[in-house]
């Protein structure tokens, strides 16, 4: 289809802990600028294959190439000074640091030393660059995260649950930055529960359950499919009529 | 000969071992921390051995009995007082690690204050005194009685563990403790009970250590909670009938190093807690758990 | 949430000079301190023991407070390098600084043998420390290798003896550990760290070489406590296995550290000083009342102070930070 | 049986439930329906005292629970039934002893046989760690417990979580058999539930978004999609 290679392609990953494969042969490509979301029940595999892509666990099988340079078990300082990046569902600042030097962190290491500055203010944490963690609510922290992604010249992102507990004004806003870094090229794989939410965001989205891939394709399409009903609705599939 | 002497010995011993070990798992299963006072705990042991037999002429069998319920009821009132303050704290793991590092210090300096440097040892005669003869090798009396002990005492703790209803509780609140709360048991009153318990089984090992370890002084207890850590982790953390095979196999290598390479003894309690952690942390019985 | 857009005053608006001079105070305020101190109390040896203990807080402040990692068997770096330095003059005849220098090379080459005991976490790892110290005590203690390292019986280095040399060296010592502090604690290479501390992955993702920085703190912790142990042998010239392999060494260091506070550069200093002090008053004729003092101590601070154990300096600093922000 | 006004409460600094409105009438089943994160789970844990309520009510039968610890909410009757359900570590007979912990022991005994004859297939693995019981046997094991401390309100966190649909309808079947016989919220995003349930209350981003009888949520298309979090 085309010369240039994909931004990130995840071949057939396969994750097993203990013998329980929690993870089965999924795969996605994704460009530069695309966001896709990755949905599914709890325990369906979603973090899981977040972890495995950012180096945190080793796949038992399958490959992690990022434009066309094979990273597949890597570890993490590695994938994400080579531009994949994730935010947490349970936001993970460095607490005894202040906001602006969670930042510097990752901008030590990106390899045009980014402007902490310009990534706070991507985030529209720029006022609060001085104070300390523990004076953000969890909607900034969540954002911290984003920034620190943002400081390492992240290709791709793995957005892990940003949207659970904010208000809707917070949401907006959310989205809105999502969007922006769409159009700076930087792909977007957003784990998401709330649909609403996820709609604003992404174009298409891959259906995991219990590790496996059952749905790829726009998130309409997704919400009538008869299969996907069935995980998230339970037992019978005309539950929806 | 020497062989099975020191398998015999590596025995007896090893069930000796096995009873100094097993408190500070059950610690750990009560608290999740490494109770770094643990030898300080067994030295106390030794201490009220010494007195009940010097001032009252008590027989360290039955003193093994009276030390329980008084360490049950200090370990209980310890573990009220401090499991409050550290689940506040942010790194309660580590936070927890110095502060049964500074309570071995003030035992430490307190039993030092109180019975001096000195070491104490109780006359061989205090116990049934003939030496036990197997395949023509004769052993002491001290290694035989305190296996005699430590037998019945061990399966006790069993008993109360696996066959009782607190100990049906201690195990649901080891295995979940939200899960124990909502199922209606006060999951802080049996942890610390269990944590008492811990405490009592190393003050009754510390009863017997007076003979084993030919004495009791106020600064032997690092040294022995090093060896009882190394049983534990070799048999897995959090499981007290690993720690009772780990004992005894501790045991025999102890006597086989005696045996054979006796300059070279004391590194084996270090060699198997090093050798244990890196190759197989889970330990001998554990399951995978997350260690490192 | 407070409007807070003025306060500027938690970091990085200090001047280039301004991070400069904090440091060099306190480096020079002890190192004159020390040089002084010999004039108005002539014992020598008990000034460098302290100025080494001086140091192996520090040591312990950017293990601990830095990576937070506890290293329970510290005393092993210090024995290693006393016997190194002490070999080292023994059997090739270096002079005495040079074998310091040696000594402390030799703690780090063991510190890079132990690194496979950082897959350990907390408690294991300070447990896995303090035993691999004392199998290296029983190892250089044995009879069987008495040829090597003259077993039990220890080293003799009275022909090495120099007075004011040590004293000198120890003084020195102490002004190289709290420069590696004050970098530590300045640069990007401590601010990784504290990264590192407060949640590895996440510094990972931050493109942190978590295991690498990690280990660079621990060989310069390791070093440290290697050359202290190089000074301490040779100033008492005469040692026994046990003085040198001791694990109250660990246990006064990690005390000192922790009362003054770690993660500071003045902390170690002053609980060094302090304490040491004290225990010269009462703890040499009186060991088990000083032991008392400090055991209470770390039980009151966990108790009653579970976040800080920053020790009282950070405690009133914060407060009177605190103070300053609400006022404002 | 169960009112709760206005709750509001999270996990640490964030909020997950906003003015949560609940109320549990005597011997209904009540499901409580919600996408995964939409905050069912936090609810539970509010009621049976697991997460600290930040303001609003929390009555069960006119008094005020909320400032009460765990125990004393299981001791007045609040059951609760994780989404684990069951300590892997012991034993499924240990399990179900764990639910008679006030009673005599010829007591628990008894309620333990009657718990066989309704799930004969756990008699059989009486003595297996419940750890190694298939899923569909574990939530068994979860309900017998529940069963056995008899609560005035069972709250049940996701029993279809982890299994397969032919276990989800046994788990349905079985739960059918309580109905009417005790007082039962189910949260769940598994509609089939439905069936057994005699109200529902829909939640989506922690707020109430509909409450009222099987019938009118069935007959409201709107609010099947709302189900799915789509304006």
């Amino acid at each position: 289809m085309t010369d240039s290679p994909v931004l990130l392609r995840i071949e057939e990953l396969t994750t097993v802990f203990g013998g329980l494969k929690a993870l089965s042969q999924v795969s996605l490509d994704i460009n530069p600028g695309e966001a896709v979301g990755l949905v599914g029940p709890n325990g369906s595999g979603k973090t899981t294959l977040v972890n495995t892509v950012c180096g945190l666990y080793r796949p038992a099988s399958g490959r992690v190439i990022l434009e066309g340079t094979e990273i597949t078990g890597h570890r993490p300082h590695l994938i994400a000074r080579a531009g994949i990046n994730r935010t947490f569902q349970i936001p993970k600042p460095f607490k005894d640091l202040s906001v602006y030097e969670n930042v510097r962190v990752s901008s030590i290491h990106s390899r045009n030393h980014t402007s902490i500055e310009g990534a706070l203010a991507r985030v529209n944490l720029a006022e609060l660059a001085n104070h300390p963690i523990s004076e953000l609510t969890a909607a900034q922290q969540k954002r911290l995260d984003l920034a620190r992604a943002l400081a390492l010249e992240p290709k791709v992102i793995f957005v892990d649950e940003l949207a659970a507990g904010l208000t809707p004004g917070e949401l907006h806003e959310v989205a809105e930055m999502l969007k922006e870094f769409q159009s700076s090229g930087i792909a977007l794989i957003v784990v998401e529960h709330l649909m609403g939410f996820l709609e604003q965001v992404v174009s298409s989205v891959l259906v995991l359950s219990a590790g496996r891939t059952i749905f790829t394709g726009p998130l309409r399409t997704a919400l009538e499919d008869v299969e996907v009903k069935r995980v998230f609705l339970g037992g019978e599939s005309d539950a929806g009529n | 000969m020497l062989f099975e002497y020191a398998i015999v010995g590596g025995i007896l011993l090893g069930i000796f071992y096995a009873l100094l070990s097993v408190g500070l798992n059950v610690v750990f299963g009560a608290q999740k921390i490494i109770n770094l006072a643990h030898g300080d705990v067994i030295m106390l042991g030794g201490y009220a051995a010494w007195e009940l037999y010097q001032t009252y002429k008590i027989s360290p069998i039955i003193s093994t009995i009276i030390v329980v319920p008084i360490t049950v009821v200090i370990g209980y009132l310890l573990n009220r007082l401090i499991a409050p303050r550290l689940g506040k704290s942010s790194d309660p793991e580590m936070l927890s690690l110095i502060l049964f590092f500074g309570l071995s210090q003030v035992i430490e300096a307190l039993s030092t204050l109180v019975f001096g440097n000195a070491e104490r040892s109780l006359p061989i005669n205090s116990i049934p005194t003939s030496p036990f003869k197997l395949f023509g090798e004769s052993y002491p009396a001290d290694w035989w009685v305190s296996a005699l002990v430590a037998i019945p005492l061990l399966a006790i703790f069993l008993l109360f563990l696996y066959r009782s209803s607190v100990g049906l509780q201690v195990r649901a609140v080891i295995s979940d403790s939200v899960e124990a709360a909502v199922a209606g048991i006060n999951a802080r009153r049996i942890s610390g009970l269990y944590f008492g318990v811990g405490f009592a089984l190393a003050a009754c090992a510390g009863v017997w250590g007076v003979f084993i370890f030919g004495g009791v002084s106020p600064t032997e207890g690092p040294a022995i909670t090093v060896t009882a850590f190394a049983i534990i982790v070799f048999g897995s953390l959090g499981n007290p009938i690993g720690t009772l095979v780990a004992g005894i196999i501790f045991g025999i290598f102890y006597q086989l190093a005696q045996v054979y390479v006796p300059s070279w003894s004391n590194l084996v309690p270090y060699a198997l807690v090093i050798a244990t952690m890196l190759t197989r942390p889970q330990g001998l019985f554990g399951r995978r758990q997350r260690v490192a | 949430m407070p409007k807070t857009a003025e306060i500027k005053t938690l970091q990085n608006t200090g001047s280039k000079t301004k991070t400069l001079i904090s440091p060099a105070i306190a480096t020079l305020v002890p190192v004159i301190g020390f040089a002084l101190a010999i004039h108005v109390y002539s014992n020598e040896l008990l000034l460098t023991y302290m100025a080494i203990y001086v140091a192996l807080a520090q040591g312990v402040n950017i293990m601990y407070g830095f990576t937070g990692y506890l290293p329970f068997g510290y005393f092993g770096f210090f024995g290693v390098g006393a016997y190194v330095s002490g070999l080292a003059m023994l059997n090739y005849n270096l002079p005495p600084v040079v074998a310091v220098i040696v000594g402390g090379l030799g703690g780090a080459l063991v510190g890079a043998i132990l690194s496979p005991l950082f897959r350990l976490r907390g408690a294991y790892f300070a447990i896995g420390t303090l035993a691999a110290s004392e199998a290296i005590y029983t190892i250089v203690a044995n009879p069987s290798l008495q040829s090597i390292t003259n077993g039990p019986y220890g080293l003799n280095l009275a022909n090495y003896y120099s007075s004011g040399m040590a004293y000198g060296s120890a003084i020195a010592l102490v002004a190289i550990s709290i420069i590696a502090v004050s970098y530590v604690r300045g640069s990007r290479f401590g601010l990784t760290l504290k990264a590192i501390r407060d949640d590895p992955y996440s510094a990972s993702m931050a493109g942190v070489n978590v295991p690498r920085q990690r280990f660079y703190a621990w060989l310069i912790s390791a070093a440290i406590a290697g050359m202290a142990g190089s000074i301490f042998g040779w100033a008492t010239s005469v040692f026994y296995p046990q003085a040198v392999f001791d694990s109250s060494l660990s246990v006064l260091a990690i005390v000192f550290a922790l009362f003054g506070g770690v993660g500071s550069v003045w902390g170690p200093t002053i609980g060094a000083v302090l304490l040491y002090s004290v225990y010269n008053a009462i703890g040499i004729s009186n060991p088990e009342y000083f032991q008392l003092i400090y055991g209470l101590v770390i039980v009151l601070l966990v108790l009653f102070a579970p976040r800080g154990l920053l020790g009282f300096w950070n405690f009133f600093a914060q407060k009177i930070r605190r103070k300053r922000v609400t006022n404002d | 049986m169960l009112e709760i006004k206005q709750m509001n409460s999270g996990y640490g600094p964030m909020q997950v439930l906003w003015n949560l409105d609940l109320m549990v009438n005597p011997n209904e089943v009540q499901i409580v329906l919600g996408a995964n994160g939409a905050g069912k789970s936090t609810l539970l844990k509010v009621i049976v005292g697991l997460l600290p309520l930040w303001s609003g009510s929390l009555l069960m039968d006119g008094d005020d629970i909320a400032h009460l610890p765990v125990t004393a909410r299981v001791k007045r009757g609040v059951g609760y039934m994780s989404e684990k359900g069951i300590f892997p570590e012991l034993t499924v007979e240990e399990n179900l002893r764990l639910g008679g912990l006030s009673k005599k022991r010829g007591e628990i005994q008894d309620q333990i046989d009657s718990v066989y004859q309704r799930f004969p297939e756990l008699k059989e693995r009486r003595g297996s760690v419940a750890g190694g019981l298939s899923g569909g046997q574990r939530k068994l094991v979860g309900v017998g417990r529940s069963l056995i401390s008899q609560p005035k309100v069972l709250l049940m966190d996701e029993p279809s979580s982890g299994l397969s649909p032919r276990y989800v309808s046994e788990v349905i079947d079985r739960l059918a058999e309580l109905r009417g016989h005790m007082t039962l919220v189910i949260a769940e995003q598994n509609i089939s539930f439905l069936k057994i349930a005699d109200t529902v209350s829909v939640i989506e981003g922690g707020r109430t978004r509909f409450e009222g009888s099987v019938t009118d949520f069935t007959n409201d298309d709107n609010l099947k999609t709302a189900f799915f979090g789509i304006e």
